[in-house]
């Protein structure tokens, strides 16, 4: 019997708007066993992706050797995929709760531009460094809670409100900082941020934070469990008693945050802040959720996807450059492994359903 | 180190100029020389790009490890760190944003890795061994004095003078377009009308439409970038308007033989081959060599290229350096 | 269940001809169930054929199995004497079977008339959309139906479930269908409605037209069919009964293994007593009901009857908290709710299970104990983490007592069978331990053994002090589970009487008229 | 008795995924009037567009008086519009049917290289520029078929291969062009397309013709009707019985072949076929088809806003310039009056809905 069929017979594309249960997603009724259970749940939801990544590292290592398979080229790709991860991360609760977000990356650009001003630089030199990180966490917060409002509240539709501050944050970022770079001269900023802790360098371990708070808060708590309800039904999260409208506005704020602490990682790591920093991270961003298995209709989320999605990218494009391929080959190649991996990634979850 | 009879055909032949003079050219040891530079996403960037691989491939003494272009500071600044951690001898790096990679050129330089910068200049100067500049700054200065000799010239009083600038919220537009002001500050001129356009042909063709339309009479248009002069220009054939001189940017092929047929008053030289000549110079410094052209010995610190006007009378001499784009 | 014998004299005629669908050994299995092992069916021109099961039985599963849906592990199906393969719905609707689906699929942004020829458009001359044409073929349909009052350009969006289901119907006659298979057609309609339903049908049977009809009420199948298939997990367990004469009791014990006494439960001795714990007054909505006076104490049941489109569920969605009023207040336990604010009457003690699960309760994607507890998460977390082990434990707990199948709480919500889904939705209030529990319509879709248990239930938690207001379309229902009657027509309050002062004609005449008879 | 039941007030942000009828649009039971009708159903939708225009070119008029108003300054912004609006009314399909597409611009920029490679070219002046045309149109399809094909049959994420194929198209485009730009010689070709008839340039009026049919095909065929309801609701347009994979599919194709026109046109603007055309297309077409109406989850799609949504966009755009206003303060202009076209929008629609 085979166990594709059921699968085989729906006719609607997985996309946005559908609310079909999941085929590959319903376990099994009483033979179940906790292993399988375990394989049809998020791990076997995320097989496919180990796969992929692995294929990628095993590719890395067999065409670039040792200059892949060192630690800092390891640690390169971890520092390389901290910030944007950061941003993701934040993007899997707003897809979750039936959002999305354009404007990730103008906030990070205004929340480094608020940042490095020299007039917050100045205070921060005077005072602590902490101040640069609090102008940049509440930059993004505040963006996030405009978003939110509007969305929540305005009832406008997400797509079009976070344009609306893609465009608008890139503007006032360019004029705040006069389209000049503004470089970071607060020394026990960089210092701080720029460090390693047991050799792990910090903003990896940032990242690292973040992931496990991000999951944490989706899975084990009822600030999670009601961002679940209200992407995959706000109508039924509103009648059991959810401040849905609320719970939309705080999953921007959260993200806002998430901006502003990519923001601060960012300035740290090129020790500047400008307008032109998070160029596309948008795009990155959700792609990288979407990868991961977070539905782009809500209701369903994974931050372990998600990471995984960020690792894959960032991989790929380290694979890539080991290999001195061109810009506009890894383009095509880029697109082809997409297409594969999410391929593999549905047949491994088909594969680890029990029947 | 070498062996290889080879040598000749590849390193002579073409560019006849500096090969004459010195010994430079010998083959030494074997140096590997580590390639960052912006996405490819232009026509002056790839010929950039392709100018140092070219340049490059002319040794055989070099082991070229080009990193994906990428217009993403964070991610170059990981090929440095990649650059370092294998050990490459020299670095030529042309940042996406001088402030942004001015650390992670530090770094390297303090691995004793030295590095040659190119185009946008690091803020801070320990950072590189040299710097290449093509002169932006300059570049707007040149186009702002030739369009004060047009100005002259035709006697055109107060002229209607109209700038359309590349991608805004690079440095380089913004030194660009102060140069330019400056200059025209000089013979009393100003800019009356500037808008952006975003170094694609598409781009151009739409910002100029607009401006077109912003004002009935203009006397001279600088257009920053002949990459998107394509554009610019469909938009002035489109609106069949041509009562003023056309000033370009950069120095593409394109442009010279506009300039050639007529279409065009002229365009100020931004070279694409600084990176080949950072690759040049990167090979000497990973192998100790000086500079024998010049009387000092050394390797200069900072090289700053001249922005010459191409004009119908010169153009002839500067053809070889425009750019296919 | 004393509705009138009244058998269409054709099924006489029609036993002895050859069978126009028969449906041998079908199996069909979802990822882990296995949803039909071995259904036989046959299905003769003419006849209406019931299929009755318990929820969860397959019932559904089979429908869209016969409508090319869904498509068998195991099985033949022979259509006229052929064995036939139905690889899509194209398949099945050009053999002329035509299907009214449980879940009402009709497409919210699209007009009736569109919605009904959807599929085999009217097209003109030159290939484009004949749309005066198709509103007229649309129009004359729902005149067939009763209906001529519904515009065939409305948008289906806005219409009620009952409207929809009018439409539903309209769309299976619009394709001329030998076989016309519906799956509980009446679960949303009201008694007039089911009437209509009827007449119809029996117009179709005396055309020749074979109905499959899905119920869980009893009586319907006594007065409209004629023949009786009865699925029990997946299998066939009788086949041929004749709907007339097979008795009540056996048919339950067919379909649930046991004996029950389909009855409601008896209501405690004496009027309930206290302060009232609900208070709503002089509640109203501009366009929608005016003047909702009514009290309702601890253990008390308080019916509302009244015809769809009344404004019932708006009465109750007002008092939750869900809409908001435009006049009066409502208060529990003495205190005033603040108007419009879901949190409020929650914190209140307010429980409510709306009338569209799919869309107003459930997110089917989610596991069962998800939904379940998703009104009492607070309950389950220490300083806002949650407690998992105990969730799906309670979860587990309560879908048990209401006999969930499969009772398996890790289950997407989705892939439970519609009467099932109700239950989960039920489980969540019961978790919550309300004082006031607000029920629109808690047995749409439940079939006999399980709304028995929901009767009882329901009655049960009256006994322990909880005031409950039930809505529902079923008038017999309405009476025989409440301890008063209120009857709402046309978005007022008409009459307020204990139950058993009343009986189903009076209410009626009540309904249609707007005041006492 | 009615049978029309109003819609529970939603609770739910009317972003993606959302499926409760709009409330704003719900309309009396008995007491409708034909002309509260007609004016809650598109006429009413689009008035907030409408009045959102006109507000634009007021103030172009009093901001920029002569030199907005005249009739080559409106021709320009046709003109403008016409390329990007080609693409929006193929988006409008797209969308409307519960998909996406962000390879739209990668589409166009491939299209275009592939059309004026020498060989195209010398091949094209030797026997006509039809040949150029079919080259676009069908590299256009081609891709489409691709996104379309793994959408629909291989059941995955519209975001994500579209996304793959952005980065393919466009790599791919690079490879062709060796980045470089590609000028178009062929004289016949550029005389057509950059003439004018009666006065009106002939790639306003190609962008009219795509408009009307693309009217026509959504509103008056069962083309039309299939894609809104596979787009409202799969699974009932399934049972319907509707081909579904394949309507999905042929709307991809649609867009490609859209994109092929745009880069048709794109070539005559800019008399250059080149790589780095149509960049940032998706987030514009996007975004006009959004603002102007249709339902970004699928199943309400509306020509007409479109067509608004394009020339709100492009008048914005001529407008600022026309007032000579710098980038960054267009930005931030842009970020705010897109939210105010859209809540007046609402405002408008409400207003416009009895009850
Ligand atoms: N898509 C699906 N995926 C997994 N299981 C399913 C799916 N659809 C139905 N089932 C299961 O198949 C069984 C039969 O369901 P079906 O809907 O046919 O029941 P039914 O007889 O129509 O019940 P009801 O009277 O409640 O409508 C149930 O156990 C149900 O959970
Ligand atoms: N958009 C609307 N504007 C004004 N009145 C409406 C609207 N929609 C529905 N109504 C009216 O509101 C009343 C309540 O309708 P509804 O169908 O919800 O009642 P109900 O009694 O709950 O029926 P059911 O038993 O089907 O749930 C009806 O009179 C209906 O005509
Ligand atoms: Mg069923
Ligand atoms: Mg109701």
């Amino acid at each position: 019997m085979s166990l594709q069929a059921s699968a085989v017979e729906s006719g609607g594309q997985p996309g946005p708007g559908e609310d079909v249960p999941e085929k590959k997603g319903a376990s099994g009724g009483g033979f179940r066993t906790r292993a399988t259970d375990l394989l049809s749940g998020s791990a076997g939801r995320n097989l496919g992706l180990v796969i992929a990544l692995l294929l990628l590292c095993l590719i890395g290592l067999i065409t670039a050797g040792d200059r892949f398979a060192n630690v800092d080229n390891m640690m390169t790709v971890l520092r390389l995929a901290s910030v944007i991860g950061v941003v993701s991360v934040g993007m899997t609760f707003v897809i979750t709760g039936g959002g999305i977000d354009l404007s990730v990356g103008a906030i990070v650009a205004l929340a480094s531009v608020w940042a490095t001003t020299l007039a917050t630089q100045t205070m921060a030199s005077d005072v602590h460094w902490i101040l640069m990180v609090s102008t940049a966490l509440a930059v993004g917060a505040g963006c996030g809670l405009v978003n939110g409002l509007l969305i929540a509240y305005g009832r406008m539709a997400a797509f079009i409100v976070t344009l609306a501050m893609l465009a608008a944050a890139r503007g006032l970022a360019e004029l705040i900082a006069d389209k000049k770079t503004q470089v970071v001269t607060v020394g026990p900023f960089l210092d701080f941020f720029r460090g390693s802790l047991l050799g792990i360098p910090r903003l990896v371990i940032i990242f690292a934070l973040v992931a496990v708070a991000g999951w944490v808060l989706l899975n084990r708590t009822a600030y999670g469990r009601r961002t679940l309800a209200v992407g995959g039904n706000p109508e039924a999260a509103r009648l059991a008693g959810i401040n849905v409208k609320r719970h939309q506005t705080s999953l921007y704020v959260l993200l806002g945050v998430a901006c502003g602490i990519a923001a601060v990682m960012l300035m740290a790591r090129t020790t500047a802040g400008t307008s032109t920093h998070g160029t596309l991270y948008e795009l990155d961003a959700i792609a990288a959720v979407v990868i991961g298995g977070t539905l782009l209709s809500g209701g369903r989320g994974t931050i372990v996807g998600t990471v995984f999605g960020v690792l894959i990218f960032t991989t790929l494009t380290n694979v890539f450059t080991l290999n001195n391929l061109d810009t506009s080959t890894q383009a095509v190649a880029k697109g082809a492994i997409i297409v594969i991996a999410v391929l593999l990634q549905q047949r491994v979850a088909a594969r680890s359903t029990p029947g | 180190t070498s062996n290889t009879p080879a040598e000749e055909s590849n390193g002579g032949g073409d560019d006849g100029g500096t090969t004459a003079v010195s010994a430079n050219d010998d083959p030494g040891e074997t140096v590997t020389i580590g390639f960052s530079g912006p996405e490819a996403d232009h026509g002056w960037l790839a010929a950039i790009n392709s100018a140092a691989r070219e340049e490059a491939d002319k040794y055989e003494d070099i082991e070229f490890d080009i990193a994906e272009g990428t217009n993403d500071p964070s991610a170059q600044i990981a090929h440095i760190e990649s650059f370092i951690s294998k050990g490459v001898d020299a670095i030529v790096l042309l940042p996406t944003d001088g402030a942004a990679l001015t650390e992670a050129a530090t770094e390297a330089m303090q691995a004793g890795i030295p590095v040659v910068n190119v185009d946008r200049e690091f803020s801070n100067e320990f950072a590189a061994r040299v710097t290449i500049l093509g002169d932006n700054y300059g570049m707007g200065v040149s186009a702002g004095t030739y369009a004060c000799q047009l100005v002259e010239e035709n006697d055109l009083g107060d002229a209607v003078i109209a700038e359309i600038a590349g991608i805004d919220s690079l440095p380089l537009t913004q030194d660009r377009s102060q140069g330019f002001e400056d200059a025209l500050a000089e013979c009393g001129q100003d800019v009356d009308r500037r808008v952006a356009a975003e170094f694609t042909v598409e781009s151009g063709e739409s910002a100029a439409s607009n401006l077109l339309q912003a004002a009935n009479e203009i006397d001279i248009i600088w257009n920053h970038d002949d990459d998107q002069g394509v554009g610019v220009k469909a938009a002035f054939e489109n609106a069949d308007r041509d009562e003023f001189f056309f000033i370009g940017g950069a120095g593409s092929a394109n442009a010279m033989r506009w300039i050639e047929a007529g279409e065009m008053e002229a365009t100020v030289l931004y070279p694409p081959t600084q990176a080949a000549d950072g690759i040049r110079l990167a090979r000497l410094l990973a192998q100790d060599k000086g500079l024998s052209d010049l009387v000092q010995v050394e390797v200069p610190r900072r090289i700053v290229l001249n922005a010459p006007v191409v004009t119908a009378d010169n153009v002839e001499q500067y053809m070889p350096l425009g750019f296919e784009s | 269940m004393g509705a009138a014998h009244q058998a269409p004299d054709e099924s006489a005629g029609a036993s002895d001809r050859q069978p126009l669908l028969e449906m041998h050994d079908i199996v069909k299995h979802f990822p882990g169930v296995k949803a039909l092992d071995g259904i036989d069916l046959d299905v003769r021109a003419g006849e209406v054929h019931c299929l009755l099961g318990q929820n969860g039985a397959g019932k559904s599963t089979l429908i869209k199995v016969l409508a090319g849906a869904h498509q068998p592990n195991a099985g033949r199906i022979i259509w006229r004497g052929e064995e036939v393969r139905l690889p899509n719905p194209q398949a099945a609707i050009k053999l002329g079977i035509a299907t009214i689906y449980q879940e009402l699929d009709l497409v919210d942004g699209l007009t009736v008339a569109e919605n009904i020829h959807l599929g085999h458009e009217r097209r003109n001359r030159w290939g484009f959309n004949a749309a005066r044409e198709s509103n007229a073929a649309a129009a004359e349909l729902l005149g067939r139906l009763g209906h001529p009052e519904v515009s065939p350009t409305t948008e289906v969006g806005r219409m009620s479930a009952a409207g929809k289901q009018i439409v539903s119907m309209a769309r299976a006659l619009s394709h001329d269908a030998k076989l016309i298979v519906m799956d509980e057609p009446s679960a949303v309609l009201d008694q007039e409605e089911v009437g209509r339903l009827f007449r119809v049908v029996r117009d179709l049977s005396a055309q020749g037209v074979a109905i499959v009809y899905i119920s869980h009420r009893l009586e319907e199948i006594r007065e409209i069919g004629n023949r009786v298939t009865v699925l029990k997990d997946g299998r066939t367990v009788a086949t041929g009964l004749e709907a007339k004469d097979t008795p009540t009791k056996e048919v339950i014990r067919l379909m649930t293994g046991r004996s029950i006494d389909y009855v409601f439960p008896d209501r405690g001795a004496g009027a309930p007593e206290g302060d009232p714990v609900l208070e709503v007054e002089g509640l109203g909505r501009t366009g929608e009901f005016t003047g909702v006076d009514f009290t309702v104490r601890p253990g008390e049941i308080v019916g509302l009857a009244g015809m769809v489109g009344s404004g019932r569920s708006e009465i109750l969605e007002t008092i939750y908290g869900a809409r908001k009023p435009t006049a009066g207040s409502v208060k529990v336990a003495g205190k005033r709710l603040r108007p419009g604010r879901v949190g409020s009457a929650m914190a209140a003690g307010i429980g409510f299970a709306p009338e569209e699960r799919k869309s107003q309760a459930l997110v089917l994607r989610d596991p069962i104990y998800r939904n379940v507890t998703m009104a009492s998460l607070p309950r389950f977390s220490r300083r806002g983490f949650m407690h998992n082990a105990e969730e799906r434990r309670a979860a587990a707990e309560h879908t048990g007592a209401l006999d969930l199948r499969p009772n398996d709480v890790e289950r997407a919500a989705g892939t439970l069978s519609g009467g099932n889904q109700q239950k989960v939705v039920l489980a969540r209030w019961l978790l919550r331990e309300c004082k006031v529990l607000l029920l629109d319509e808690p047995s749409r879709g439940v079939d006999v053994g399980a709304r028995t248990e929901i009767y009882a239930l329901v009655r049960s938690l009256a006994a322990s002090g909880i005031a409950v207001v039930v809505v529902s379309s079923e008038i017999e229902e309405v009476i025989g589970l409440s301890d008063r009657v209120l009857v709402i027509s046309d978005g007022s309050l008409v009459h307020d009487c204990p139950a058993d002062e009343i009986d189903e004609h009076q209410v009626l005449d009540m309904v249609m008229e707007g005041e006492v008879a």
